[in-house]
Formats: structure tokens, C-alpha cells, sequence
């Protein structure tokens, strides 16, 4: 089980929840989980985000593993110019 | 596009007098290139200028004064230290138009038929009451440089007339001029206002006075009750007063990109206040 | 801690050697995206809207064609249908559809035989134009009754009942702000405008394209990133991407604005059309001004907590950012950063992006850092005042420090904003007295940093000289900084390393040079790619030795029997192994690909004094401080340039810097006469102190350098004009016509 | 449109070219005679980028036609360094690092070298405002202006 907390944005999506426990090895089954439970959260998935996993700021890579022991947070995708 | 190079004005004059599309004279270029290169005006014929035997000199009259060729960079001005000393006022106005690398090719000639109000060299030709000399097919004449500008970009020149050079009276004694612009920047950047003050002192009293503004109306503008407000008086604190207020009045300027015309009301009677102490000072022979 | 009291065991990292393309760079050599020819090569030219919104009616090319030397014309119809999103944002604003969206939206494109024909033949294409309202302001976008730019655009994210010109919403926070602001002592609200800026890089945009009817192409151009010019020129253009090949030529600056497409696919269509001729696309400075680039215009109402000791309780901030007539404005990215540098128990962010009739924005240093930091640092400082609190105390006790939990959500790793504003305020700048009319200003700024997708290969050469290849190109120096990490990983001269910037056909794919990540992300994959080549080099030299490849290590450039084995063999130097490489088991070589972890924040603080002249306005810049965490630098000279540059570029967003528009739409300043970067003339030296926290995700612990520098300008500049003058100015540039308004309002 | 026949001297060498008479002299080194060292960078004498000097006078060469070279001395950042001995100015570029992406150096460098002819110990000040027109957006101009100063200071020791 992870907890992953999301922009304060997406709780129209949510039923309000902005820290949602999920069971998942990876990102991929983190984000596919919480499209799971909020559907509406797929089409700002598809839209690109970025992942904090304990602080580090990257696009969300699929495989990378997690457990219950990170601190996860789900950020709009990052550019720097 | 005709690219012509003549030998002598009358032969320029003659080519634009007789040229049937856009023609341009080509002095130091650099208003026309940029022109051409902004695709705002492709010459039929361009006339090039600077190959014209003494175009490119600064001579003396019999009198002390100066005439300088039409094709003579701003560059060229500042190394004449006779001119310097005579006309500072003129020269560092002319200093002011471009780059260094502009100053190796901008001339006087070309500051004032590009028509700009803004044009930092013109206010100092006019205060110091300089004429221009024209040569068309028909002859040679001579006008008053604040006789050309005819508004934004126009002049009061007509096709098949060429300005061959720039005359400045002798300098005499007690004389100083002076020019400020204000900027943003400190260089590279056209006047949001300007002003040349021209005059001359017996003793410690203004007894002589041209006041010039650039940019606050449609053509640099000479403002003769701007002189008379300090013409008389030793530029005392009253005398600055009057003068800021006059050229307050005096300055008809418009809200543009470069600064609003309340800005320009302010800031003309500041550059007045500036301009008027330092061709003062210049007068009484001190140092600024 | 200040680099100079800082000590380090490196050979190489930390000194400041000759750049490896200085000589080119010095002598004309270097080539730029302009400085190409080939046979048979034509020049294309691009005809523009000069209307702000405005519907295409029809386009009569036929006098165009007429014209003798004239090859090509290309128009929307010529693109491909069908595509969506971001590649749909692409295409549309490489050549406009149904509809011009901006003053110097292309609407066509001409190839011919030469650059004077090209231009003249733009004057003959005739473009009717329906003219539409326009709306230029962020605030006027959104508000009821605004022209729509497109219907559609939205997001998911955006709730129902906006104007749809809001095309995204962004909301995040922690805490319970109205407790924060019911324990303050002073709490203000304040509104804060910036205007639209452009990169200003002097090299405009500039590419040679080649595409045949096999749909195999070429492309040189100058960019931050080729592989994503690829990617985006397939998307337009319908093409298969690896058919595409396209070369990075040396870039005349980019911040940002290089990181994306603007003209590129326009090339290779013309060369298509044309029966795969080379045709050469180069943009006028007035066409890079009007049609790539610039900064977002920002919007924005601060409200913030405060203690009578500094102490801040908590902080809302609202954003409206445009970033022209696509979606994309970094109005999410301001907000993450604009309170990053302190612990604030409550704070709320909204943002919203919003369509405009303007250009398309790219990034632009540290993307939305900038502006957000204006508005939180502007305020701050404003309250310290109000409270008579030094403001530089007020920023110490707030500062965020390693492993706190960050404004943003996820906690901070290793940071160094102690250690730099310590350095700052220890500064002999601070204590230099102020005259009349002077004023001090500071302020903090923030930016994340980033990895992003990497791909290097090393490779030894014959005699033991090693070339590096990597994907990103080289804009500030980032060739030396390879070098020399390359240098000290394999214990070999630097002059020994060659890097060069691969086309995308020798490498994978690999993200620009931005989120100031060359350093840090190559560095480290280049790392990754060394270590391979070092475990095969000893792994060659313990063949000869016939002992476990274990038992070899690599120092100073030669491969060292260890353990059980210490010295009973000789060092095998490189030389000697690349030698012997092809009797050995052939070429050596490494190779490492990754989207790197272990970014490492980076934070600035900067110190500015301005004399204003009370009676025009005018604000003059007397001595300006950077000091900045790089967690490691590894050539100096290449990281104070950083921040100088970038705090210059900040210098002019602050004071001179705006895109100005008529009630026309119409772009006012489109040429660099009007459009005002700093010059020599404007500027005193920018001091520099480098602070180095190491960062524990790299290898030789680099931050990114690149971006942060740009962010604490805005506000210091406000910040120091305001304790000259008693007038604060909160809506950038501070302009002398805004300043001496406001002086004499007073 | 006929093109005119120019001979001139450049970096002291003899060239002829065929020049429109639209080309500016910038058009006409780059592309007439492969001489891509001269930049553009905005075309309306506002950068500097093209600087080059012309009989003596440092001048943007997307001021001046092609045309005008006919007879003239032009002097451009290829004919700055005497073969691999280079001019103490880019010798002082590369060592304070006095450029980031190199596409204003050029310019600078012809522009700097034309001021230290005419006055070889500038201060800071005048090595400031005779350079204000060439634009540079990567240094902040802080390492430009040390370059100078100490090339400067190099040549007079050396003269």
C-alpha cells in the first residue's frame, strides 16, 4: 500500500481525497490503481505529469518501484528552459 | 534596384530629378539600409553620395565658421577637436545617434532627412542656428535647418534636391551649447526627449538664446519664448524656473511606445534645467 | 560554504582550463545555424499575419509562382490533417489554419533561388483577412465577453464555467491559511503584474532542410535539443522520425526559446515540395520578436501572514498567466516556486493559464520562477519594512533547509539557502554605505532543477585519447565541464577528452539543453558511460595478467593490480591498452542512458544597489552580488557566467524589458532599437560568490546552475527602488515613466 | 536583376565578387565570399554582431551596400590573428571565458580590437559605452569587460 498525494486541483476527481492509498510495486501500477478508483483523473494523467518519489522531481517512469515507505506526490509535468 | 555614383551633386540631383520610382540618397545608410532590410522601402534608385569630392571633409568659412559634407561621419566630428571646442553641443547631439559603430557612418545630413522628431542631432544644429546647403538642378540654395523637418519621417525638400552640406556660424566670443536626452538606457536608444540650448553671455547675462526640443511634437521644434525666459538674466533660480515652465508649455509631445506625453512634459523642463547650466558654464569657459 | 574556503581532492574539477571550441569561437570558425550552404540550395521566406486575430479567407499564391526563381510555396494545405494535441499546437503555430492567432502568425512559406527573390515574392502572395477582435491582457482574456481564441482548448483540469481561454487550472496547498493569517500581526494582500519578455538570444533562429519524396530527411539548425526539432518536425509533417537526421549546429544562445520548433518544419516542407532541394530558412531579428519566444505575462494577488517578529503564518498566492494563443503558459512551475525558499505553515495556490492573441511562449530561464518570485519577495520585503525587520534577517529565519518539506508538496533533499544566505549576508557588499537617492535591495529565489531523458557514449581511441559523445548541446561551456569530469573520472589530461555534441542518428534520444540539466545529467550519465569503459579497461589488463578482473582498479589513468594482486604487476596505462585493443577483444567503449535521479535544488540570493534619479526616473544599477548554490563547480569561470548572465537578463525584465502591442494587436517594438536588453553601458560588474553544497545525486555533486540566476533580480530591482525612493512599483519593467509617475504621486 | 562587379581588400587580400545591389556588405562577405565569421543578428545596426572595420572605421557591416566595398580595405575576424598566433584579445577571451555561446564574439572582438588602436588604455567606463552596440545576452558583459581591460594592459606592457 502507497499513499500518494496529489494538487489540491484534483480533488474534483477524488470525492475530495488528496491523500489516496493505493496497493502498487511501480508507478505504473500506482497510476493505473488511481485511475482505477477516479476515472477522472485519466484524461490529466494522459496530459503528461511529473512524480516526487521522497523529493525527486522526474516524468513519471513507469517502472520505478515504490513502497509504502515513500513520499509520493503527483505534480503537473515540469519544463525548464 | 539602380545603384548610382556620382561625381558631383549636380549629377545627384539630376538622377532623382529624373528617377520615376522611390529614390533614396545614400550618405552614411545607416537609416536607409535598415529600412530596406525592415522591407519598409525597396529603392528603384539609390544615390550614392559619399563619393563626391570633399562630401566627406569639415572646412572653415572666411568668418570662423564650419561646413561640413554631407557625407562626414559622426566619428569624424568628434576627432575635430576645432569643431569640439566651438560647437560642443552639436557634436555630442551627433554622438548620440547610434552605436559606435553607427557614429563611423551616421551623418548630420541624414539624421535630419530621415525625419525623426527624436533625432539627437537636429535640436543642436537648430539652437546653434546652423543652415543647410541644397543643390538641385535648378541651382544652389541655403535654408535654415528648422525649415526641413516637415513632420514624422517627411521633409520639407522636394524630389531632385540633395542637402550637400551643413553650415555652423562662427562660434564668437562668450558663446556655449549644449544637448541632453533622456533615455532609458544609457546608449543605444532614441530620445524619449531632447533638448540644445545655444547662447551667449556678456559678463554674467544671457544676452543671446536659442532653445531646441526634440520629440515632443510632430518635427524638432526651436521654442523662442523658451529663450526668452532666460535671455537677460544670469540663469538664476527664477530664470530656470520660467524656463522649465515655458518648455513645459511649449512641448506638444504624443503617449507612444517610448514614454507617455506627461512623462515628456515632466521630463523636458528637467533636461532644459541640465541643458541651460552646462551651455552656461560652457560660455563662461569652465570646465563641465 | 564559499568556494574559496572550500576544499576539494580533484585534479581537474574546480579549475578553469581554455574551452575546447574557444579557438573556433574566437577565429569566425565556429559554425552557427546561418553559417551553412549546399549545392543547390534555395532561401525560403515566410509570409505573415499582420493582424492579431483574423480569419484566412483565401490565399492567392498564383503572382508568387509567376515570379522567376521562385521554387516552392507552401501553405497549411500542404500539412497533414488530423493531428491532436500538442503536435496539433505545433503545427498550427508553425503555419496557421483557418485562423492567424497573432501579429507574425506564418500563414505561408516561399522557397527560391535566392534570399532577395524569396522576400520579394512575399510581397506577391495575397492573403484576404477577415478581421476578428483580439484580446492582448491576461486579466482581459479571461474576463466575460472576451474573444474566444478556441473553443475546446480546456483541459480536464479546468472547472466548469470559465471563459474557455482558460485552458488550464492548477490548485495545491497545505495547511489552514486563514488560521495562519488570524495568527499574524500584519497581514497585506498586494497585486503584481510582469510583462512578456523575449530570450533576446542573439542568434535568430536558423536551419537548413532537406526532404525527399522517400520521406528521408536532413536537418542542421540551431537548437537546445535536435532530437526534440526531430520528434516535433515528424509530428507536423506526418514523417517516421528515425527517418529524420537532424545536426545541432554551434548555438548562438537559446534560454529557453531554442527548445522548440518554430520554423523548422517550414524548411523541410519547402524542400519537399521543391523535388528535395536544400532549402535554407533564416528568421530577421523583427520575425524572432514577433513569432517565437517569449516570456508568459503574469498576473498575480499575494496575500501573506506575518509575525511582529518576521515570522511567516501563512500565504495565498493567485496567478493568471498567458502564454499566448496555446496552452502552456508556466504558470504551474511560478507557483511552485514562488514560495520554495521558506517554511510557511499554510499556503494556497491557484493558477490559471490562459490563450491570448500573442505568440506561442517558449521557456525562458527558470520558466515562471521569475514572476512568482517578484510578487512573494516583493511582498515580504514590503512587510519586513512595514514592520521594521531587516529583511535580510526576515528571509534567514523562514529559509527552507534540507529535508523540509517543500511549498510544493514533496520534501527537500540536501539544499544549500542556509549556506547562501549565510555567504550573502556576510558579503562585503552589504556593508558598503548608500547615498542620497540609493537604495539596497534582496531577494531569494528558487529553481527545481531537472534530469530528464540522457544518453552519452564514450569511446577510446587508439592512443588512449577518449572522445565523449553526448545529445546536449553546448551553449555555455558545458563541452569544458565534460571534459573535465571525464578528465578526473578517468585520471587523464583534459585536453585528452574530446566531446562532441552527436546528431541524432549516433545516439539515443536525449532531452535539450534545458531545466539547467547539460552538467548535471550528461555529466552523470557521461559517468555512467566511463565506469563501463574503466570496467573493461581493467577488465583487458587482467587478461594479460591472467587474474580476476576484480582484483584491478583504475587509478590515475592506468589500470592497477589490487587486493592479493598489489603490485605484482606494473600499472597498465590507457595508452597502453588502447594500443593493444584490437588484439584484445576489439574497440572499447561506454555507454550509459537514463532519465537521471537525484536532482539537486538550487537557490540564489542576489544583492543590488540602484540610484534612482528622483526627477526622470531613472534607475541606475551601482553594484550588483550573486550568490548562488552549485553544489560542485566544475569550471568556475562557466558557473559565475551563469549567473551573471542570468541575473542581466533579470536587470532588463526588471527595468526596460516589455513587449508593448497597440489596440491593434500589433506588436510596438519588434526590433532590439525598441526591444531593450541591457548594453555594456547600463551595467557595473556582477560580483559572484559561488556556494557549494554538494549535491549527493551526482557523482561529483553538481546542481544545475543555469536558470535560478534569473529569478531574484525582478524582485531586488523593486526591492531597492522601492527603499530609494519610499515608491514601490509592482508592475514590471519599472520603467522611467512609471517610476517618475509614482515619485511625484508620492 | 544584374549584379555589380566589385574588387576590394579583404584582411589584405585581393577578392573580387558579383554583388546584388540590394546585398549589404554583411551579405556579401557571408555568403559571396564564405567569410561566415561576421554575424547577423538583427539586420538594423542595433547589435554589433556584424561589426567589421572598413578603411579604418569600425562600422556594422548590414549598414553598408556590397557595393560600397568597391576599393576599400575591410578588415574581418578571420584576418584578426596572425596565422596560429592569435590577437592578445581572443588570447584574453578564452582565459577569462568571455563568452558563453560565442555568437557575439566576433563582433566584439573586431569591435574591442578597433578601440584599443585608437586608445590603448580605455577605462572601464569607455570600454563600456564603446561597446554599448554590441549586444551580448549570455555574459552579463562582466568577463567582456575584463578581457578587454587586461588584453589592454598585455598590449601596452608589450608595446
Amino acid at each position: 500500500m502507497v499513499t500518494v498525494n496529489l494538487w489540491s486541483g484534483l480533488r474534483r476527481f477524488t470525492d475530495g481525497e488528496l491523500a489516496i492509498q493505493v496497493e502498487a510495486q511501480t508507478i505504473g501500477d500506482m497510476l493505473e490503481a488511481l485511475v482505477g478508483k477516479y476515472p477522472g483523473l485519466g484524461p490529466i494523467f494522459d496530459d503528461g505529469i511529473s512524480v516526487a518519489i521522497d523529493g525527486d522531481v522526474m516524468p513519471a517512469d513507469m517502472s520505478k518501484s515504490i513502497s509504502s515507505e515513500n513520499e509520493i506526490f503527483l505534480l503537473q509535468q515540469m519544463k525548464g528552459g | 534596384m539602380n545603384y548610382h555614383n556620382p561625381s558631383n551633386f549636380s549629377d545627384a540631383a539630376r538622377i532623382a530629378r529624373d528617377a520615376s520610382g522611390v529614390t533614396r540618397f545614400l550618405a552614411g545608410g545607416t537609416d536607409v539600409l535598415v529600412q530596406m532590410r525592415a522591407g519598409a522601402v525597396t529603392p528603384h534608385d539609390i544615390i550614392d553620395i559619399k563619393n563626391i569630392p570633399g562630401v566627406d571633409a569639415i572646412t572653415r568659412t572666411a568668418d570662423g565658421g564650419f561646413i561640413i559634407g554631407a557625407a562626414v561621419s559622426g566619428a569624424q566630428m568628434g576627432a575635430d577637436a576645432d569643431l569640439v571646442a566651438a560647437w560642443p553641443g552639436v557634436v555630442e547631439g551627433m554622438e548620440l545617434v547610434g552605436s559606435t559603430q553607427v557614429q563611423g557612418r551616421a551623418t548630420l545630413a541624414g539624421n535630419l532627412c530621415n525625419g525623426s522628431p527624436a533625432a539627437d542631432s537636429v535640436p543642436g544644429l537648430i539652437a546653434a542656428g546652423a543652415t543647410a546647403q541644397i543643390v538641385s538642378a535648378d541651382g544652389v540654395r541655403d535654408i535654415a535647418i528648422e525649415d526641413i523637418p516637415a513632420g514624422p519621417g517627411r521633409s520639407n525638400l522636394v524630389k531632385g534636391e540633395v542637402i550637400a552640406s551643413i553650415t555652423l556660424p562662427a562660434r564668437g566670443q562668450g558663446g556655449g551649447d549644449a544637448y541632453l536626452r533622456f533615455t532609458p538606457r544609457t546608449e543605444m536608444d532614441i530620445a524619449v526627449v531632447g533638448c540644445a540650448i545655444n547662447l551667449t553671455i556678456d559678463g554674467d547675462v544671457i544676452t543671446s538664446a536659442r532653445v531646441a526640443l526634440g520629440a515632443v511634437a510632430p518635427t524638432v521644434v526651436l521654442v523662442p519664448e523658451a529663450a526668452d525666459a532666460i535671455i537677460g538674466t544670469t540663469l538664476d533660480d527664477a530664470a530656470i524656473a520660467a524656463l522649465m515652465n515655458v518648455v513645459s508649455a511649449a512641448a506638444k509631445p504624443i503617449s507612444d511606445k517610448r514614454g507617455t506625453a506627461e512623462f515628456r512634459k515632466d521630463v523636458v523642463g528637467v533636461l532644459a534645467k541640465r541643458v541651460a547650466k552646462i551651455a552656461y558654464a560652457r560660455a563662461r569657459g569652465e570646465a563641465v | 560554504m564559499a568556494k574559496d574556503t572550500n576544499t576539494s581532492d580533484f585534479r581537474y574539477i574546480g579549475t578553469r582550463p581554455a574551452r575546447p571550441d574557444g579557438l573556433d569561437k574566437v577565429t569566425g570558425r565556429a559554425r552557427y545555424g546561418a553559417d551553412i550552404a549546399a549545392a543547390n540550395m534555395l532561401h525560403a521566406a515566410v509570409v505573415r499575419s499582420p493582424h492579431a486575430h483574423a480569419r484566412i479567407v483565401k490565399i492567392d499564391t498564383s503572382k508568387a509562382e509567376a515570379l522567376d526563381g521562385v521554387k516552392a510555396i507552401v501553405t497549411r494545405a500542404d500539412f497533414p490533417t488530423g493531428l491532436t494535441g500538442e503536435d496539433w499546437d505545433l503545427q498550427e503555430n508553425t503555419m496557421a489554419g483557418e485562423r492567424a492567432l497573432y501579429d507574425g502568425h506564418a500563414v505561408a512559406a516561399i522557397a527560391a533561388t535566392s534570399p532577395h527573390i524569396a522576400r520579394d515574392a512575399v510581397k506577391l502572395i495575397e492573403v484576404e483577412y477577415e478581421i476578428l477582435p483580439h484580446v492582448i491582457d491576461v486579466d482581459d482574456a479571461m474576463a466575460e465577453g472576451a474573444p474566444v481564441i478556441r473553443e475546446g482548448a480546456a483541459n480536464k483540469t479546468v472547472p466548469e464555467g470559465m471563459h474557455p481561454n482558460v485552458v488550464k487550472y492548477i490548485e495545491f496547498g497545505h495547511g489552514d491559511v486563514e488560521d495562519g493569517f488570524a495568527k499574524a500581526d500584519l497581514v497585506m494582500e498586494r497585486h503584481y503584474k510582469t510583462e512578456a519578455t523575449h530570450q533576446g538570444y542573439i542568434e535568430p533562429h536558423a536551419c537548413m532542410g532537406q526532404l525527399g519524396a522517400d520521406g528521408k530527411g536532413e536537418m542542421w539548425v540551431c537548437t537546445q535539443g535536435h532530437w526534440y526539432i526531430r520528434r516535433m518536425c515528424a509530428a507536423v509533417l506526418g514523417l517516421d522520425t528515425a527517418q529524420l537526421r537532424v545536426t545541432a549546429s554551434e548555438i548562438g544562445g537559446g534560454f529557453g526559446g531554442k527548445t522548440t520548433i518554430f520554423m523548422e518544419p517550414l524548411a523541410l516542407a519547402l524542400s519537399r515540395k521543391s523535388g528535395g532541394r536544400p532549402v535554407k530558412l533564416v528568421m530577421s531579428r523583427s520575425e524572432v520578436l514577433r513569432a517565437t519566444g517569449p516570456t508568459a505575462s503574469a498576473s498575480m494577488d499575494v496575500k501573506i501572514g506575518m509575525t511582529k517578529d518576521g515570522m511567516l503564518t501563512a500565504g495565498v498566492a493567485n496567478f493568471r498567466m498567458q502564454g499566448g494563443a496555446f496552452p502552456g503558459s508556466p504558470v504551474d512551475m511560478a507557483l511552485y516556486c514562488a514560495f520554495a525558499p521558506y517554511q510557511v505553515p499554510a499556503l494556497q495556490h491557484i493558477g490559471y493559464d490562459v490563450l491570448a492573441n500573442r505568440p506561442k511562449c517558449a521557456a525562458y530561464r527558470a520558466p515562471g520562477s521569475p514572476m512568482g518570485a517578484f510578487a512573494v519577495e516583493s511582498l515580504i520585503d514590503e512587510m519586513a519594512t512595514e514592520l521594521g525587520l531587516d529583511p535580510m534577517e526576515v528571509r534567514i529565519k523562514n529559509s527552507s533547509k534540507s529535508g523540509d518539506k517543500s511549498s510544493y508538496g514533496p520534501k527537500f533533499g540536501v539544499i544549500g539557502l542556509e549556506e547562501t544566505l549565510a555567504a550573502t549576508k556576510a558579503h562585503p557588499n552589504m556593508s558598503i554605505p548608500l547615498g542620497p537617492n540609493q537604495g539596497r535591495g534582496i531577494a531569494a529565489g528558487y529553481w527545481f532543477n531537472h534530469g530528464g531523458e540522457t544518453s552519452v557514449s564514450v569511446a577510446l581511441s587508439e592512443d588512449g585519447t577518449v572522445q565523449v559523445s553526448v545529445g546536449t548541446p553546448d551553449i555555455g561551456g558545458s563541452r569544458a565541464s565534460m571534459a573535465l569530469m571525464a578528465a578526473e573520472t578517468l585520471g587523464i589530461p583534459y585536453e585528452n577528452v574530446r566531446v562532441n555534441i552527436a546528431e541524432t542518428g549516433s545516439l539515443g534520444v536525449n532531452e535539450p539543453t534545458h531545466g539547467s540539466r547539460a552538467t548535471f545529467a550528461s555529466g552523470k550519465a557521461m559517468h555512467g558511460a566511463l565506469t563501463q569503459a574503466i570496467n573493461e579497461m581493467c577488465r583487458r589488463a587482467a587478461g594479460k595478467w591472467k587474474i580476476d578482473p576484480e582484483a584491478v582498479e583504475w587509478r590515475d589513468g592506468a589500470a592497477v593490480p589490487a587486493g592479493p594482486n598489489a603490485g605484482q604487476f606494473p600499472p597498465m596505462t590507457i595508452q597502453e591498452i588502447a594500443r593493444k585493443m584490437k588484439n584484445t577483444g576489439g574497440p572499447i567503449s561506454g555507454h550509459h542512458e537514463s532519465v537521471p535521479d537525484g536532482v539537486g535544488d538550487s537557490f540564489g540570493a542576489h544583492v543590488v544597489d540602484v540610484e534612482v534619479d528622483p526627477e526622470t526616473g531613472h534607475t541606475k544599477i551601482l553594484r550588483y552580488l550573486v550568490v548562488q548554490d552549485a553544489g560542485r563547480a566544475i569550471h568556475p569561470s562557466y558557473v559565475e557566467g551563469q549567473y551573471q548572465g542570468g541575473a542581466v537578463q533579470g536587470i532588463g525584465w526588471a527595468l526596460n524589458e516589455e513587449y508593448v502591442y497597440d489596440n491593434m494587436g500589433r506588436l510596438q517594438n519588434p526590433i532590439f532599437l525598441d526591444y531593450r536588453v541591457p548594453v555594456a553601458s547600463d551595467l557595473p560588474m556582477i560580483d559572484t560568490v559561488i556556494v557549494e553544497v554538494p549535491n549527493p545525486g551526482h557523482p561529483f555533486g553538481v546542481r544545475g546552475v543555469g536558470e535560478t540566476g534569473i529569478t531574484p533580480p525582478l524582485p531586488a530591482i523593486a526591492n531597492a527602488v522601492a527603499a530609494a525612493t519610499g515608491v514601490r512599483i509592482r508592475h514590471l519593467p519599472i520603467t522611467p515613466t512609471k517610476l517618475l509617475a509614482a515619485i511625484k504621486a508620492k | 536583376m544584374s549584379k555589380v562587379h566589385i574588387s576590394t581588400t579583404v584582411n589584405g587580400e585581393a577578392v573580387e565578387f558579383l554583388a546584388d545591389t540590394r546585398d549589404s556588405l554583411l551579405d556579401s562577405l557571408r555568403d559571396s565570399l564564405g567569410l561566415t565569421g561576421t554575424k547577423e543578428g538583427c539586420g538594423t545596426g542595433d547589435c554589433g554582431a556584424c561589426s567589421v572595420v572598413v578603411d579604418g572605421t569600425l562600422v556594422c557591416s548590414c549598414l553598408m551596400l556590397g557595393v560600397e566595398a568597391q576599393g576599400k580595405q575591410i578588415e574581418t575576424i578571420e584576418g584578426m590573428a596572425n596565422g596560429d598566433a592569435l590577437h592578445p584579445l581572443q588570447r584574453k577571451f578564452i582565459e577569462h571565458a568571455a563568452l558563453q555561446c560565442g555568437f557575439c564574439t566576433p563582433g566584439i572582438l573586431v569591435a574591442s580590437k578597433a578601440l584599443l588602436e585608437k586608445n590603448p588604455d580605455p577605462s572601464e567606463e569607455e570600454v563600456r559605452y564603446w561597446l554599448a552596440g554590441n549586444l551580448c545576452r549570455c555574459t552579463g558583459y562582466d568577463k567582456i569587460i575584463r578581457a578587454v581591460m587586461d588584453a589592454a594592459e598585455e598590449m601596452r606592457g608589450a608595446a
